[in-house]
Parts: C-alpha cells; structure tokens; sequence
C-alpha cells in the first residue's frame, strides 16, 4: 500500500478555496513546515483551519494569516500572534475558541465515528453556551461534536510509504488525532523509510489513516522560548 | 508580602508524596523548584508529557521537547510522552492529584476567570477549562489585587468564567485561602501582612475564624 | 453449487487496490487466500493488527501474535500493532473499506442476524455490531439455506439482529446477490444453479432483472 | 514514584467480595495470569468482571467461573467457554453483552472522564433497548455509558517501577483502556526494569494511571488455535 508522494506540492494536491483543514503541532512544535509553504504557495483563500494554536506572526500558521487565507480559525490558545488578535479583534477573522482537551478529543472523535460526548471542560463558561448540559454522577456536563476536515496535515518524525507515523517527543500533540480526522490525511515526516523498517509495536499512528506521505526538507523547527540553564 | 517566587515556595508545601502535578504559566511553573524534601511529585504538562524534568543545559535543548509554555525543557528518567487526547484523558479521568494555575478573577463560590478580557485580550483558555473542570484539587496562584490595587476575590467574578465552582485554595501574595461554602476563609497571613489588610483587599466575603497564623516559609 | 472455499473466491473478485479489510471468522478468513493478482489490499483483525500475514511456520508461533478468531498469525512488512479502542476507532470512523463477515440470517431491507440463538446459543457479538454499524461496505458469505433447507435470506430475521439496514452484498454457495431498495437483487447463479433454484431458496422478495449471468471463478 | 509490589499476592491486596474487576486480554492473548491465580486464591466471591472473554474451561477468567466467584460478566464474546454457557443460560451467571468496539470506547471513556459518548454500534438491536438514541448526519446513534473497576488488572510485556507499559504484538487489546478505568489499577510483567530504562516514546501506557506493579512468574501463555503451515 504504497501512500508516497514526492513532495509537498503532490501532497496538497485538491487543496482548495473554502476547505476546512486541520494542522497538526502545539506551538511551534511538531507542525508540517513543508506544507505550510505548500500552502502559502497555493494561495488557497477562505481557509477554516483547526489548530491548537495559530503560529507567530513569521512562522506556522502566522504566515497563512498573513496572507489573509484563513477565514476562520478552531483553537485552544492564539496568545503568541499579533496579527491573529488583530484580525480577530478587527472581525476579518471569525475564530472558535475551544477547550484544548475538548479540541483533542473533537478531533479524536470526528476520526473514530463517535459523532458527540459529554466532557464537563466549559461548563457555566461562554463554551457551554448553546451547549446540551447533563448531570453525570453529579457533576454537569456538556455535550461536544465531532470535528473533521477535508484536508488533515501532520507532522511526523518517522514514517514508511504504509503511511505508519513514529513521533518524537512532544511533537506528537494534536498529531496523532487529525491524522484519524481527515478525509484525506497528508503526513510529512523528517525521514520516510520502507515498510518494515519500523517496529511494529512502536508506531503511534497507523498507516491506514493516512492517505498521502513524503519526505519534507529544510525542516527549521523553530524554538518559541528558548529557556537552558548555564553550562557551567 | 510574598514575591510570586515566595507565592510559589508556599504553594510547593502542599505537594503530597506520590503526587501528579499539572503546573500553569507563571508563577504556578515556578513551583517546581521547591518541592519539600521527601516528596516525590511528577510533572504533567499537558501538551503531552509526564515526568518533565528542569530546563535544558545550555546547547542540549530540544526543539521536539517542550512544555506547555512552550519552553524548551528536559525529561527525567521513567518520562513517557503522549499525544493530547491521552494528555487530557489524564486529566479529565481525575489521575493528576494538583493543579496550579494563575488568575484573573476568583469568586468567594470557587469561580475562576482567566483567560479573556472582553475587547481587550483574547488568549484562548488553552488547556485551563479541562483542568479547572476535572481537577479535585485545584490551587490558584495570583496576585490578591489587580495593579489598579483592585480586589481580585470578588463576589463574583466580572471577566468570563473560565470554570464554575472548582477553586479549592487560593495563595496570594497576601494570604493562604481556602473556598469554603460561606466564601474565602483565611488560612494563613503572608509574613508582616495584617488580617486587616487582607480584609481590604477582598471584596468576596472573607471569613476569618479565630487567630490567623502566619506562615512559615 | 459452490463450496465454502469457492465462496470466498468469488468474494476475493470485490477486493480493490488499496482497501484495508477486516475479514470475519470462517468463510470470511478464506478470502485473504484468492486475492486476485495486481490488488494489493492490507487485513484489519478488530484485535488489535494491521497488514495480517498468513499462519506462521511451524514452531514460530507466537501466543502474543493472534487474530480474531484466536488463531496464530504473523505480521506482514508494514504491519502494526494497536490496542482496541483504536482498532474500533477504525472500524467505526470508517477507515475500513470493505468487512466480509459470516450470517445467520439476512433480510430483504439488509439487517442481518449472527450472534445469538435465544435459549440455545449465545457467544455473544463479539465486534460484528460494530462492524456492521460502521462499515460502508458490507459483504455477508454464507450458505442460502440452513441444514434443515430453510432459507436464509428473509423478509425479515427472526434472530435477535445484529444490525440494521446495513449489508450491501450477498455471496452464497447459490449466488450473488445485492441489497436494493426493494429486496435481494440476484446479480449472479453459482455455476450450475438455476433462477429458479435461488428462487426456491429465497424466502425474501428476489428481484430478477434481465438474463441473470452465471459467475466466472 | 515507585509502583512496585513484590507480587500478585501483594498486589491484589484490598480485592474484595463484590468488587467489579477489570481484566484485560483478548481471548487467552494478554491476560494477567498471576493475579487471576492469586484471585482464585484469595476465593473472593460475587465479582463482577469486565473482560472481552470469559477464558477458557480450566484457564483465565473460566478458572473464576468453574468456583463460581463471579457473579455479573461484562463482554463482547463468551464463545470457547462451556461452563460459561452453562451457567449463563441457568441463570446463575448475569451477562451483560456488548459491542467490542463499545465495550473498549466506554472502558477508555471511564478512564478519561467521559461519561457518556454516541455510537453507531448495536442501534436496532438489543444492545439499543432502553438507552437513548439520536441522530446525527442522518444516521442513528445510540448513548453508551463510561465503565469503571474497583481494580483493573492488566498484563503487559515490559515495564518498570514508575508503572509505565509496554505491550507486546496483539496482546495489547484491551489492557491499555482498562488500566485507564481502574480506581486501582494493578499491572503484572514479564519484566519490571526501572524508569529510564524504556523509551519514553516508546511506552503504551503511562504510568498515571498505574497504582501497583509486579513482575509475573510462570506465564504459561496458553495458545488458543494453534494454525501453522508446515516447514518444509
């Protein structure tokens, strides 16, 4: 089953104006760089992108807002981003701001057929707002949907053209859920190898969720807060 | 009065031996500097690891290894990473025993706000509302009053909510206070702060039971 | 008339290049041997293995490497392992282009029956409801008639259903048969049998449109 | 943090009469063979056990059933167990059956703290008979409730004192959710190293949600359909 594509370009392949698309990463971290540029390149407008956060202004997803291709943003947390709050505040840009358990379980959910759960993440709060609420041993809850995406685009360290992801660290994040929620799941990864070249017992997303992979290049991994201690 | 470093130090005395800690932004992060000794805690962050050790020695960091503040930061031995919907299985499931985190606003109800200012300042709550909304024991480390020297124990809270009746305790640089069905109850004055002061800088109803000790450092 | 093995054949003729298949406990199992040549398609077993091999070689097997049906398999290159919340998160998000499972009984509207005889027999449904609630595609291989020549394609199960509206296609030791709006549409005759042989055999509306073709093994 | 008992006998300390038990394992793939000897030992009775399998007549869960501890079982499949059968359709046994799939969401769902989620599996059925049913994108979909255990016992193949697992081939299954659903969750071995030894990438289950663990002796790892082709 042989998902490899050469590149970025074959990968974003039917990306279009209007989709809704979900981007792996947390931060900066473990975000799909290559396709990213793909998409900036594209020039795709009217984007609904589902994100937990939305990049710095110069990198991630800073650089599609930009670019003004993004209509709507579904996150957890924006606060790195001048130009989102601009955009945002301004009303250019509509954004849903969703608990980030809820988030990762939406999308969990969109890729395993369970169309809505009851979380109590939100209750009494702006989130609830619409929201079915039920008890559950006492305690309030409210019931969440499912998230998909035409177009789900992640970021793995490790993968074999099966379309089998490794993560690395916490890179992993929102990964591993989009790659289950997407119609057509694009994963670029740091080294693609053949299939048996990974442990089988070692793969954190399996290849049957993936439809399209390729080696990435260039890859900058930009650190947002660099913090070390001293050598001494 | 406490410097937020001292808010941290009193918090990490209410660390328990075996515990799953989850530490917000701020001065909650700090708090992992002073954990008793004999007590052994382990540190969620919940962007997807557990047993996160201390920042990286100068040169070793790693890009694919961060926190939830998105610092570059270490793994101890017995570590394991995990994707987010697992992070908040975690913590939604009740397995993390504490969680600190920062605050706008928190109501003598156990209310908190902290993550919008209407207009003004629109952060995203991030991971906050699953963790206020599952924790059992769940400690805010805040300023007690605004820079505009404003009251942030209220009544009620006037910023949008970011959990409803969750906050157990509260340490300030002011006072250590517990949510008790009548309001914030004075556990502990900062050194040098009178039960006077405290009183003024609470507009939430502050219920003061006998002689309040100050605490040891 | 065709065999079990036969079956499985004509079955293995649905197979497309790229599906993911679960493949249900006997008849069903058989398919992986006819995969017809040029088709690379990859096994789902719903306990826990993608990209399934054939049995191991003698003295290889493995008491941690087993299928559905708890028989020892291998693990082809590519393959992996995974625990059962996310097996089923496969089956039901869809991810699984095609399930072939045996039945007891199918109905006219595409319910079928499979996993409990009351009183008498009840292994218990094991992931077939799951299955069958998910799937998009739905073969059922069995045999047209039970033991006591009684068929088994009916206006409606009177076995406790496993689901409901759900099976696409029929394959039988009779014929080949789809799931139409108004009943079992007769695509194909088994070699050898008649129209009127199926017809015999079916108790639920069998819509025969045109020359019915005898199938190609 | 260390987890670690020094074996079944102390692991299984405060299991009780009428205590609801999570046993993990697919068939007889996976199962915790040490604990289910020291239950039989401890001859705790009125159980009620949440496992996909019963076991076989004289290994795993059959060997609670042939001295009659077990009073309710919960699962998916009871097939290659007579007595099983026996006492089920005599009416000493309560069963509850349930989708594999529902089963192995609600345990993850007891353990994530989701109460309730909406499944397609089993509408129409018996399954759906007084539980809510609800339609989204046209189809219908039936509430399923979260399960919990006083104890969920699992059996992994590597794992060290911090309670972190590793699992091995298909006898991962259900071990990883039910070790997520127990108020105490025991995890029995083949080998307990200690923490720094395993990859932290590379580790099923984290050790949050473990409580005690043990290296187990004796795994007799009992094959249930022996199918093999010839060497030659």
């Amino acid at each position: 089953m042989n998902k490899k594509v050469a590149n970025a370009e074959e990968a974003c392949k039917g990306i279009e104006n209007g989709m809704t698309l979900m981007l792996g990463g947390f931060g900066l971290c473990g975000i799909p760089e290559n396709s990213i540029s793909e998409l900036v390149n594209l020039n795709v407008k009217e984007l609904t992108c589902i994100s937990n956060n939305a990049g710095v202004d110069d990198f991630g997803l800073g650089l599609l807002l930009q670019k003004k291709q993004i209509k709507k943003m579904i996150s957890s947390y924006v606060g790195e981003n001048d130009e989102f709050e601009r955009q945002m505040l301004s009303g250019e840009l509509e954004v849903d701001l969703i608990p980030q358990g809820s988030l990762a379980e939406r999308c969990r959910a969109g890729g395993a057929g369970i169309p809505a759960f009851f979380t109590p993440a939100g209750y009494g709060t702006e989130v609830a707002e619409g929201k079915e609420v039920r008890e559950f041993n006492g305690k309030p809850h409210i019931l969440e949907s499912a998230l998909t995406a035409d177009f789900a685009i992640v970021k793995a360290w490790k993968g074999d053209t099966a379309g089998n992801l490794v993560f690395k660290g916490t890179a992993r994040n929102f990964n591993p859920m989009m790659a289950m929620a997407g119609t057509i799941t694009i994963a670029e990864v740091e080294e693609l190898v053949e299939p048996g070249e990974l442990n089988p017992n070692e793969i954190h997303t399996a290849g049957i969720f993936v439809q399209r992979i390729f080696q990435g290049t260039g890859y900058e991994k930009r650190i947002e807060q660099r913090t070390v201690r001293p050598k001494n | 009065m406490l410097s937020k470093t001292q808010i941290a130090q009193r918090i990490a005395q209410e660390l328990q031996n075996g515990w799953y800690v989850n530490l917000g932004i701020g001065i909650p992060t700090l708090v992992a500097n002073y954990i008793p000794k004999g007590i052994e805690v382990e540190f969620q962050s919940e962007n997807g690891i557990l047993g996160m050790g201390p920042f990286p020695i100068e040169g070793t960091e790693d890009a694919d290894l961060i926190n939830a503040g998105k610092q570059t930061i270490t793994a101890l031995p017995g570590a394991v990473y995990f994707d987010s919907a697992t992070s908040f299985a975690m913590i939604r499931g009740q397995h993390v025993q504490l969680t600190v985190l920062g605050g706008m606003e928190v109501s003598e109800t156990g209310d908190i706000a902290n993550w919008k200012i209407p207009g003004k300042m629109v952060k995203g709550m991030g991971g906050a509302m699953d963790l206020v909304a599952s924790a059992d024991n769940i400690i805010v480390a805040m300023m007690h009053t605004n820079r505009a020297g404003e009251s942030k124990l209220l009544k009620k809270c006037s910023l949008p909510l970011t959990g409803v009746a969750c906050v157990k305790k509260i340490v300030t640089n002011l006072a250590v206070l517990e949510i008790v069905e009548a309001g914030f109850k004075l556990i502990e004055r900062a050194p040098g702060v009178s039960v006077e002061e405290i009183k003024n800088a609470t507009e939430g109803n502050l219920i003061i039971d006998g002689e309040i000790p100050e605490m040891v450092l």
